[in-house]
């Protein structure tokens, strides 16, 4: 008996309602939701914590959903799902198993799909009339898509090397 | 314990029980052992807490560990820093288990008591959130050492190897990264990479000697020495082995790093060599002039603290501290300096390096690297102002 | 915390506090930060309790640690052994000073300040009660590990070196004895040789990051890495420095070991090598044939753990244990032993040595030398046997 | 500012009340009491844990105070302060720090040396007329005082070096 033996054989139902959306989009689930559907969504799930506007009400904790394109490199950058998120899958993953931040957890697939059209729509990013499921999230390109470094670096000249005093 | 003891025990400081206090302790039988029921409390004079950041709510917020009140090294559990972003949730340990898929060749589930049947090790490691400090990038904020760096807490971790797991589940050699998810109502995922978690990635149960503390995971957490706090995922009932991250929200729009060109880093996962003076420290008063020990904790991510040097002119010279601690790997060490402090004008001042030569920062250096807006990873040497009247405050030189 | 919050604290176990179990706690939100008022507690699951002894009073009596439930090496503060000879004292560390007096050149007392404005160090060391594993003298009695070794503990601790002090109150070199006091009901005193004090003998206010624990002296105790643990006077207020020991009755009395010829001997103060399994120990079952990770700790107050063996066939073979931890000087290590158990009967033994080459003696060998009156230092090899069921329970071989 | 600095001074009250009498009597206080005296103390403040006839009360965790002289060496010892204690200071020193058990640090030195006086007597060690002050309890030789053994020692073969096998 080694290593072979321990922990049990994970069965068919173990894994339900656990996944995780990677970019690529192989993962997503199938459904899908229309820019229409998510505003209605948005409106009843979504709006009293993040507002109508998707402009952020920072006494809940709700964060700005949209805005901020070209303020990265500005003294006041505004981080959005608009302006920062490389990912549009990201978004789906995300609202599926984080909000509502007052009932986690507690969305459709279908009603994700909505809802993040409903965003990336008011982000500029999808038209009025767009609908998303597996195929379409997976198509979509994020405004700040190439806003990140390809990988970590050692700023040797700062970082390293013990100091001259 | 009945409900008038509860009753009284409702008027004690956070963790402690009250007991009259006898004029001349040797003159009266003290209490009798076990009326605490088995589990002792800390003493009724003690009463340090953990203090909150003010969020719009307490259940995706912070508390900061009370750094100058520490005697030692360790942190008591009680008072180990928080970061939750759905709060605290309740996990009968008998229900949980461990999922670990994906790339491999075995998909399997790990119970508790799997988990506690395996091979074991025990470490001491700090963890440190990645914004702790972060209030001092644009310039003095903070007003005490429990603010400025109390997103740090050191522990013994005892739990399984992810490569003894990996060995049981028999591992895709492809697989280069791997999706820690948690229970909590935020179902925190993080990706990490593969090199980390066979190198000394840990599944762990113990904290201190008995079970995770609730707040830091309890029954399971991930833990990676040295990594950002924000990735050894409490509650952690999910591995999802893969080639390629999984790019969630908390790795991209939370924990990345901006820098002044408008372009960021991703997965900054190592902590930087850090250090801090805890005495004396923010709105703290030295009576008179005199003899002090300078003390404080250093740390790195990389591996052992190598060196701690003080300066109490703003960084103008240096002279080496005292470490009083072994340094560990991924683990805090304690320092001392002895100072005579003549009763004029002071700036105190860390720095330390790492046994790889990373070294600490010094304020100017660090923003000329990475700007002000990295939120993430501000590691600069902290200056503390002693003025002519004893009192200590925060600033940056 | 209110009172309805109390009263509900009072159904939970010993050191806990009840919350609701969600049925998914993915899908409710956990509870908020800080509801524990900054001092966080145990989870409810969690309920292992110190036990006591069943003595007359319990003011004079002991409680010991669950050592099976320890989870790596450390021992919880609120699970740490007592022993107690007058209760615990309430003490005001404002009220409390530690007095230096006797063959010193300037007496002097210290404040709580004063102490913990001194250098300080940190260490990790256990306390062993040299009355633990008592019982089993004369035969097989206590039935579980946390009855047999549990009047042993491990701690991080921190304070001031005797030597620290001894330079303040310019010690007379002629010294060779001090006398240590607590401020307890008992007034407990030992006869601390000098050289103990002056190698490692520490002054300690810090016990695992935090203040002592009032069961464990608080505001402050003796610590002598090694010692029988009744040395480490707790609630220190006195030591007074002498050229003879002061044959108090706690070292003529109590503490000193009879042979078998009638003669006892006085101050055998280093706590032996000794070992115990700790799963699979008395009162387990193990539920079915198969693969089983022996675990256990091993100490000595000599010095560091060198080795461990394991023998599954009651000590007519042995083979190396896995060290866990890494050997500190007067520290627990946790040692491991992969076993397969074939479903026959088997007894297992554990034994080791120290750096000194000192050894956990046989039963038959300890008793060959001691006869079984001596009370205190038993350090026998223990035995479990396993029986075909599964049972496990204490024996002798 | 060196060591020399640390701390303060001890004041002329600070030690009042802290002793310890180690035998051979320098320290032992002034005062004294006699046998008839310590009886009846003892009746008072005693017995009721240890017994009238000082036998103990394993009830209530008072020892035996006498007896169980020659027993060291059977298979049965009794350790009591007669059979038992090498030092009659130590007797003194105990009971004025510790005892009685239900509101200790209550006798007076004279208090002290008269119950000590009658428990030696019981003991068999000091007549009935007896009177014990400083110079007296240091020039008793309890029965027991050659009982243990000068010092430490390495029993090497037993206790050191690796098992053969
Ligand atoms: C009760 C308040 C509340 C409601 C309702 C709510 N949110 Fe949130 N939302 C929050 C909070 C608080 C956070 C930050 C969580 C954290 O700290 O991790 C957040 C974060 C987010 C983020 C991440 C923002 C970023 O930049 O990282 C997104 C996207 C989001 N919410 C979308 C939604 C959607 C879509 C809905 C409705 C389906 C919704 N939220 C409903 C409070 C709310
Ligand atoms: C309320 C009960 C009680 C009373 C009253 C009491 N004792 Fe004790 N005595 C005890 C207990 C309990 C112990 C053991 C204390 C310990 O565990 O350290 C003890 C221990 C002793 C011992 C040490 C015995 C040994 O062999 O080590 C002596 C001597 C003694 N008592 C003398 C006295 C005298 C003299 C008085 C009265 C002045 C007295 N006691 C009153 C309960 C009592
Ligand atoms: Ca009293
Ligand atoms: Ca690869
Ligand atoms: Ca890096
Ligand atoms: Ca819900
Ligand atoms: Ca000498
Ligand atoms: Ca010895
Ligand atoms: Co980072
Ligand atoms: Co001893």
């Amino acid at each position: 008996e080694g290593a072979e033996s321990w922990g049990s054989p994970i069965g068919p139902d173990d894994l339900k309602g656990m996944a995780a959306y990677a970019p690529g989009g192989g993962d997503l689930p199938a459904g899908s939701g229309t820019v229409a559907q998510g505003r209605d969504l948005y409106g009843e799930r979504c709006a009293h914590c993040h507002g109508e506007e998707l402009e952020g009400i920072p006494e809940t904790g709700g964060a700005k959903l949209v805005g901020g394109r070209g303020s990265l490199a500005s003294d006041k950058p505004v981080k959005t799902v608009e302006s920062y998120w490389p990912h549009a899958e990201t978004l789906f993953d995300y609202v599926k198993r984080a909000m509502p931040f007052d009932d986690p957890g507690s969305l459709t697939d279908d009603e994700v799909y909505a809802i993040s059209a409903f965003i990336l729509n008011r982000g500029g990013i999808l038209p009025e009339d767009a609908a998303l499921d597996a195929g379409a999230l997976a198509q979509v390109k994020m405004p700040n898509a190439d806003g990140f470094y390809p990988g970590d670096t050692y700023d040797l000249r700062l970082s390293w090397g013990r100091a001259d005093n | 314990v009945g409900v008038a003891a509860a009753q009284e025990a409702a008027k004690a400081p956070p963790g402690a029980v009250l007991y009259d206090v006898p004029a001349d302790p040797t003159k009266e039988m003290g209490r009798a052992l076990l009326e605490d029921g088995g589990y002792g409390t800390r003493s009724q004079f003690e009463t340090e807490v953990r203090i909150k950041e003010d969020n719009p709510t307490d259940t995706t917020s912070w508390t900061f560990t009370p750094l100058a009140a520490m005697l030692g090294n360790l942190t008591p559990s009680g008072l180990h820093f928080e970061r939750h972003h759905g709060g605290i949730p309740t996990i009968d340990p008998t229900h949980h288990n461990l999922f670990v898929h994906g790339m491999v060749a075995e998909a399997k589930k790990f119970s508790m008591a799997d988990l506690k049947a395996l091979p074991s090790v025990t470490r001491k490691h700090f963890i440190e959130c990645s914004g702790n400090t972060l209030t001092e990038w644009k310039g003095v904020t903070a007003k005490n050492v429990q603010r400025t760096h109390g997103l740090l807490s050191t522990s013994e971790w005892t739990g399984v190897l992810f490569s003894t797991l990996a060995r049981a589940v028999n591992l895709d050699p492809q697989a280069d990264w791997v999706l820690a998810e948690g229970a909590d109502a935020a179902v925190m995922t993080r990706s990490i990479p593969m090199d980390k978690l066979m190198r000394d990635g840990m599944i762990v149960y113990g904290q201190n000697g008995e079970a995770l503390r609730p707040e830091q995971g309890y029954p399971l957490r991930l833990l990676l020495p040295g990594y950002e706090g924000n990735t050894h995922i409490k509650w952690l009932r999910r591995l999802q082995v893969s080639d390629k991250p999984f790019m969630t929200r908390e790795e991209t729009s939370k924990y990345s790093d901006l820098y002044s060109d408008g372009r960021a880093k991703l997965f900054t996962l190592e902590m930087d060599p850090k250090s801090v003076i805890t005495f004396p420290s923010g709105e703290m008063k030295l009576p008179k002039p005199g003899h002090y020990e300078i003390t404080g904790f250093a740390w790195t991510g990389r591996g052992r603290v190598q060196a701690v040097d003080i300066s109490t002119d703003g960084g103008k010279t240096w002279a080496p501290a005292r470490l009083d601690t072994q340094p560990e790997p991924q683990c805090t060490v304690r320092f001392s300096f002895p100072w005579h402090w003549d009763g004029s004008e002071a700036v105190l001042q860390s720095r330390c390096w790492d046994e790889t030569g990373a070294r600490q920062l010094t304020r100017g250096d660090l923003i000329e690297m990475r700007g002000v807006n990295s939120v993430y990873h501000y590691n600069a040497i902290q200056s503390w102002a002693v003025d002519a009247a004893g009192e200590v405050t925060n600033v940056q030189v």
